[in-house]
């Protein structure tokens, strides 16, 4: 049989990853060598010639990805407004490093690929998963940045806390929160079919409740709770604020048909930055008293403002919240926002004294608290999803009558899927608060629903890992590849068109028409069309899955 | 014959706006035995299902099962009280796996929790092991073998599916199980095949069946009492031979207008 | 009701219904008036103020022509095809930028406009929002119709967003008539102005026929010193509504096409069998609820004077719930619950709080679907027989 | 020449194969039946003759026209119509509205006025209720308002499905009186029944159909007294 000199895979893999190298370049050119070198591997017959077949290709993609990142180094990075994030920019060592790595990479995964025994693929799959899960975020970031010298590690720490925009470390971390929004969404819409529209509203619910729990913010409330209640216990506080909310706005609505639960969520998503938004002045009376005191007492009294009439309002109805006249109770802090949000810290409490505290900015700790609680998760979903429960749900979804004959209770088993959904994306949310350090109603918008859905859609629904994976793609694009084409078209247009134009007004249109960035909404939208109508089971659909999964 | 009642319809009645779908049907089915219901195209039968299994609740009438009556109760309780039924046109979950069908059929006979799930504790690790061997030999049971219980039940062929049904609906351990149209779309063969499994059931496992069909062939090979409906009433019900040389039965299957023109 | 008297019911299971609805009611008082809601206030404010009700009453109207607009196109195509037209709202959004570009191009005075420029804009905006929403039934929506219903939904939740930003980025066209001094005749390139997501104002209606205008307040032909007012964009959005509604009703109930559009409606299948074609008549539903929306952005330029790639969301909800409370599917619902959810919005923006006045639709919305999902008009399973 | 004729038709539905290749013909006035139990195909042979599924197999010709590529509307064109099972009428329409949509695909107003008068001679009942909503006709009357909405259409051939089902003997009697009168008028008729006795008494041939297969066929007459038709139906002797 003739072999094709590329399949499809191997194909995309090597354009795609060339094509990264050649606008971001740096130290990227060794994570770009690197997922070439996956994605060759993973497409490798499983025999001897396939490993070094997929080694040869991977030394290719890697020597053309190098080429990339040197055409960057020496090229791109000297247009105008292209973050020079590598000092380096010249030298070769990252650029040998990337064909060194990629080619190891390639022959490792075909190796694993090739291995028969499917558990125990899967086991040393999952080994080396791990070890680049580790290995990362040092290659990543210290080299990066203290690269001041050949042999950088023997100051590894110096210049890691140094922010810059396009830290992969940092995009992985957002990467991750996103994708522990999408497993959560996958349980929801995946799992149980459930269109819900509004999901970013348990992500902000986890995250004001951390920032109120966990911050000076209730601190400075009138209130007799004058402390923060630590990370470790208001992250489980979060996700139950969630999962509550989750009951309220579920158990009335789930009985509603497909199509209008999703308006009925969307209408949520789009009321709860409104409430975050103004719930920085509550006062809460009891409300039949109040009604009576109001309607009768005060007839007279109609051009006195409100505030003045307070002290009169208290002797006569009973306060619950915001008592203080002056001082009504401060949940959200309005458009301002609270900040800053404490970090992780053990230790420090019950006595025993503080053992480390998570620094904002500092982005291994962060990196790998996110690894750990996005594994956990995908740990428990997986668990969750080969279980009764999850197969109820994945039941209903494909026949709602059959399974409600089968003995499912379709309401409980949709509201269980629900709340366990805004569960998970309220502990998303508690750990984005603590992690960014600040919160404001302007970051749960819409845009986020839709954009953790187009994650879960890419991805495959009903897959875990192909959700995790349609997280990355879609952040990796969001936060590197958009800013990345945003600097490079500008630089170009601006070093090669027009340097010899002298007319800001048109630079200036150009720019804006051709801001990359600016197209993020449309590339989603279109992300989740074109994957309706070319591939709507996703890029790993649930079903190999469940083919590959042996009893 | 003369044994305990298992299922019994009073007076069922269903209408949808002005048109009568079944109408005062009195029906009694006892323990172990195989009913066949049968009757014309829209003569009622699947409605008449759907009412005892909770899809519907009848405008008249009741529903009593095992002493106790269940008339509008929710399907997944009915169920729960030992009904189990297949469907006309098969409603399998055709992402899941033939296996996970079956163990989807075992859900109100599992125990295991959310948080079970997660921590898997013996009792939940021993429970799903049972289940799964109980789902594998239920496969094997009504012919479908091992090598398919890992397959997605829709990718399985039609006559497959058919069995697969079968199985999923016995996995909760029925009293009763309904069949609608077990043998629909089938060729000759295959309903032979069929028609073996369904006297398997009883022998083997001892469960009542209550038979919807269309096809003559079918029923009375095997049932122990067939009644025959016809514009949602009952009009006729007794052994196969009798019924089938009823003839009001035969009007209503071959037409009225062979007395008109067939000479 | 002889299963009443079998199984007799406890009391506490009789009660709890009724314990539940006073809790919930309670709940809302409770933290209602954080949104406003203190109904002491409220009665109080509305007996001092009887004028401003009416007031608000005409506003709500007016707003309850634009949204009753907007609604037609969602319950029409609800109606024939069983599933929301997610894009909807910013197929609203771009035909206002539509409007607003003919009738600032109409006109030479950027701020003020006569009336015939807004009836003139009709026609251009209707052609764009038709053309538009046909283009998205034919390449994003058709070939998903047989595949489940959540597809198509997502689908279209992807085409809204696609618009959306097309919407956003119209604004950077503001820029060009900067870079090159020659097109600066194109004038209305500089309404679109220069930041993108910025509101874009509209040139005001407020004369007949560039000739002597007529005042800003219609009532004081009567009396002038009235205290109520009505504007001529009130009186045109609510003429419009009114017409546009009864012109629908009756292509719908008497041409050939409408009729074959109610056919595919009751029974696509038995459609399909009497040589109605069906894919063209979906999509001409398609065109028509995108003109009707085309039709709702002049209105909505004329009577709020801004637009910006922001205001389908709101109107959207506003409109969804109007045809949901209504019935889908049903004309004269939609307007129904328009009426409703405009003197709703406007009265809450008066006299509860205009920062929760969405909150407050939303929580409509839910109520509906609680207590009738079918909607006022609605029937139950009406839809196929 | 068969005004209508099949051949070797093959339609799936999904994995199912429904029809195994089925040969027809109609002539041109003629009534042809095809009987057959529940779940035969014999609803599944008029919904490809209509264009509504794609056989993957075989070809469908109108006076010698393919038909087979065609989407449903053109079918009816060319002159094809059905009253369907279930009848189909669209209930939330007036009777009129309904007939008038069955005339959709024609220009010719006077022809379509024609037409109903026509219908109405036929169905007298359906003048009584000419502005009733169809949703609230009874069983019978709706079956009356899906033929006499087949017939608007002007078809060549008129294809009937189920015309008995659901109806009480004496409706059913009334509405086969009616066929025979449409045959009288020299109406080409495909007419599928399960209700086998009445069927073949009001055709000039008929087929007899099992699991997507035609195992008999001929003359009405001679179908009405072959046992094998009886032992399809019911099972007296195994197959």
């Amino acid at each position: 049989m003739k072999q094709k000199l590329l399949n499809n895979t191997e194909a995309i893999a090597i354009g795609f990853m060339a094509v990264l190298a050649l606008v971001t370049g740096g130290w990227n050119t060794i994570v770009c060598a690197v997922i070439a070198g996956l994605l060759i591997g993973l497409s490798a017959n499983q025999n001897r010639d396939g490993i070094i077949r997929a080694g040869v290709l991977g030394a290719i993609a890697s020597i053309i990805t190098a080429i990339m990142g040197y055409i960057f180094n020496s090229w791109v990075s000297t247009l105008p407004g292209v973050d020079n994030q590598a000092p380096d920019h010249l030298t070769a060592y990252p650029l040998i490093l990337a064909v060194v790595i990629g080619t190891i990479t390639s022959l490792v995964v075909a190796w694993i690929h090739s291995i028969h025994e499917e558990a125990r693929r899967k086991q040393a799959f999952l080994i080396f998963m791990v070890v680049c899960a580790v290995i990362f975020p040092f290659f990543d970031q210290c080299p990066t940045l203290a690269w001041n010298g050949p042999i950088s590690i023997a100051n590894p720490t110096v210049g890691c806390t140094t922010s810059k925009a396009l830290l992969w470390v940092n995009a992985v971390i957002v990467t991750m929160i996103f994708a522990l929004q999408a497993l959560g969404l996958n349980i929801v819409a995946g799992y149980a079919g459930l269109l819900d529209l509004g999901y970013v509203a348990f992500f902000a619910i986890g995250a004001y409740t951390m920032g109120f729990l966990n911050s000076d913010h209730l601190v400075a409330q009138d209130t007799f709770l004058k402390t923060q209640f630590g990370f470790w216990l208001v992250v489980w506080g979060s996700a139950a604020a969630a999962a509550f909310f989750g009951l309220l706005l579920g158990a009335p609505t789930l009985p509603l048909r497909g199509d209008y639960l999703a308006i009925v969520t969307l209408g949520f998503g789009e009321i709860i930055p409104i409430a975050a938004k103004n719930l920085a002045e509550v006062r809460i009376f009891e409300p039949i008293s109040l009604f009576i005191n109001q309607l009768f007492s005060k007839a007279d009294a109609q051009s006195l403002d409100r505030m003045q009439n307070a002290e009169a309002f208290l002797k006569n109805t009973l306060c619950l919240i915001g008592c203080d006249p002056t001082r009504p109770f401060d949940f959200t802090a309005g458009t301002k926002g609270i900040s800053p949000i404490s970090p992780p810290v053990f230790g420090n409490i019950l006595g025993i004294p503080k053992i480390y505290a998570f620094v904002n900015g500092d982005y291994i700790p962060w990196y790998f608290l996110a690894l750990v609680l996005l594994a956990g998760s995908a740990f428990f979903i997986f668990r969750l999803r080969d279980s009764r429960v999850g197969r109820a749900w994945v039941s209903m979804r494909e026949d709602e009558l059959a399974a409600n004959a089968m003995g499912i209770d379709i309401v409980r088993t949709k509201l269980l899927a629900f709340i366990i959904g805004a569960m998970f994306s309220g502990f998303a949310g508690a750990f984005y608060a603590s992690y960014v350090s600040f919160i404001e109603p302007g970051s749960f918008a819409f845009d986020i629903s839709v954009t953790v859905l187009a994650m879960v859609i890419l991805g495959g629904t009903g897959n875990i890992t192909g959700v995790i994976l349609g997280a990355f793609i879609t952040r990796v694009v969001d936060l590197v590849v958009l800013e990345r084409l945003k600097q490079l078209i500008n630089g170009i247009t601006e070093k090669v068109f027009f340097s010899g134009i002298d007319n800001p007004a048109l630079v200036q249109f150009v720019q804006s028409i051709a801001d990359a960035t600016a197209y993020k909404v449309m590339l989603f939208g279109l992300i989740l069309v074109v994957m309706m109508k070319v591939r709507p089971q996703g890029l790993i659909p649930a079903e190999t899955a469940a083919q590959k999964r042996k009893a | 014959m003369a044994q305990e009642v298992l299922l019994e319809a009073k007076g069922v009645t269903k209408r949808f706006g002005g048109l009568t779908a079944v109408n005062k049907v009195d029906f009694v089915i006892y323990k172990g035995m195989i009913a066949g219901l049968i009757g014309p195209n829209g003569a009622g039968k699947t409605t008449f299902f759907n009412n005892m299994t909770g899809l519907y609740t009848p405008t008249e009438g009741d529903f009593i099962f095992n002493g106790k009556p269940i008339t509008g109760l929710k399907p997944h309780i009915i169920q729960d009280r030992g009904i189990s039924r297949t469907f006309q046109n098969i409603r399998l979950f055709g992402q899941l796996s033939a296996l996970e069908n079956v163990l989807v059929g075992m859900h109100t006979r599992l125990n295991g929790t959310v948080f079970e799930a997660f921590f898997r504790p013996k009792r939940v690790i021993h429970e799903e092991k049972r289940a799964r061997e109980k789902a594998l030999d239920l496969l094997d049971f009504v012919g479908l073998g091992r090598d398919s219980a890992e397959m997605a039940a829709r990718n399985l062929p039609y006559g497959f599916q058919r069995r697969l049904e079968i199985a999923r609906a016995l996995a909760s351990d029925p009293k009763l199980l309904l069949l609608d149209e077990p043998t629909a779309g089938m060729n000759p063969q295959e309903k032979k095949e069929l028609t073996e499994l369904v006297d398997h059931l009883r022998k083997e496992l001892g469960v009542t069946v209550l038979l919807i069909e269309h096809d003559m062939k079918v029923v009375m090979g095997i049932s122990d009492r067939v009644s025959v409906l016809d514009h949602g009433e009952k009009i006729a019900e007794g052994l196969p031979k009798v019924v089938q040389a009823n003839p009001k039965v035969i009007e209503a299957y071959l037409g009225t207008g062979a007395a008109a023109e067939g000479a | 009701m002889e299963r009443a008297l079998n199984s007799p019911v406890p009391l506490s299971k009789r009660f709890w219904p009724v314990f539940r609805t006073i809790a919930i009611v309670y709940v809302i008082l409770l933290l209602g008036q954080q949104a406003g809601l203190e109904p002491g206030r409220i009665v109080r404010e509305m007996i001092d103020n009887p004028v401003i009700i009416v007031q608000q009453l005409i506003v709500g109207l007016a707003n309850a022509a634009i949204i009753t607009i907007v609604a037609l196109g969602y319950t029409m195509v609800y109606g024939i095809v069983e599933s929301i037209n997610f894009a909807h709202s910013s197929v609203f959004m771009l035909t206002t930028f539509v409007a607003l570009l003919t009738m600032s191009w109409l006109v030479n005075a950027e701020t003020k406009a006569p009336l015939w420029v807004a009836i003139v804009a009709f026609i251009p905006a209707m052609a764009a929002g038709g053309l538009i929403n046909g283009l998205v039934e034919r390449y994003a929506y058709r070939s998903l119709r047989k595949n489940a219903k959540i597809v198509g939904l997502i689908a279209g939740l992807g085409m809204d967003f696609v618009l959306q930003n097309i919407g956003l980025q119209i604004g950077a066209f503001g820029k060009l008539p900067n870079a090159y001094p020659n097109v600066e005749g194109i004038k209305f390139l500089k309404i679109l102005g220069n930041q993108n997501a910025s509101p874009k104002s509209f040139p005001a209606v407020n004369e007949f026929f560039s000739g002597p205008g007529i005042p800003v307040n219609v009532l004081e032909f009567i009396d002038p010193h009235a205290t109520l007012r009505i504007t001529p964009a009130d009186l045109l959005v609510i003429i419009t509504a009114v017409v546009l509604v009864f012109a629908l009703n009756w292509f719908v109930k008497n041409t050939r096409s409408g009729k074959a559009m109610r056919a595919v409606a009751q029974n696509p299948a038995a459609a399909s069998m009497m040589g109605i074609d069906v894919d063209r008549i979906i999509n001409l539903t398609y065109v028509i609820g995108g003109a009707l929306a085309g039709a709702a952005a002049v209105m909505f330029g004329v009577y709020n004077g801004t637009t910006s790639s922001s205001i389908g969301a709101t109107t959207g909800l506003n409109s969804f719930t109007a045809a949901v409370l209504g019935g889908v599917g049903n004309i004269q619902g939609a307007a129904l619950g328009a009426v409703f959810i405009g003197l709703l919005s406007s009265l809450s923006d008066q006299f509860i709080s205009s920062r929760w006045t969405n909150a407050w639709v939303f929580m409509t919305l839910v109520l509906v679907m609680l207590i009738k999902p079918t909607g006022i008009l609605g029937t139950e399973g009406g839809e196929k027989a | 020449m068969a005004i209508l004729e099949l051949k070797n038709v093959h339609t799936y539905y999904g994995n199912i194969h429904a029809l195994k290749g089925i040969n027809l013909t109609v002539e041109e006035g003629e009534v042809v039946t095809l009987i057959g139990s529940n779940g035969a195909g014999k609803t599944t042979t008029l919904r490809t003759i209509q264009g509504l599924l794609k056989p993957r197999e075989g070809s469908i010709k109108l006076n010698g026209e393919e038909l087979t590529k065609l989407p449903p509307h053109d079918v009816v064109k060319r002159g094809v119509s059905q009253s369907p099972e279930g009848r189909l009428v669209f209930p939330r329409m007036s009777v009129k509205e309904n007939l008038e949509m069955g005339a959709f695909q024609r220009n010719d107003k006077d022809g379509i006025a024609a037409d109903m008068e026509k219908v109405f001679g036929l169905f007298p009942r359906m003048k009584e209720r000419i502005n009733q909503r169809a949703g609230t006709l009874s069983g019978g009357e709706q079956q009356m308002l899906a033929m006499g909405r087949a017939l608007m259409a002007k078809p060549r051939v008129l294809l009937l499905d189920e015309p008995s089902m659901g109806l009480a003997p004496i409706l059913v009697d009334l509405i086969f009186d009616i066929i025979r009168e449409l045959h009288r008028q020299k109406t080409t008729i495909l007419l599928v029944e399960q209700n086998a006795r009445i069927a073949l008494s009001v055709a000039d041939r008929g087929y007899v159909l099992e699991t997507g297969e035609i195992v008999l066929s001929g003359n009405a007459k001679d179908l009405a007294h072959n046992p094998e038709v009886e032992a399809a139906y019911l099972g007296g002797k195994a197959h």
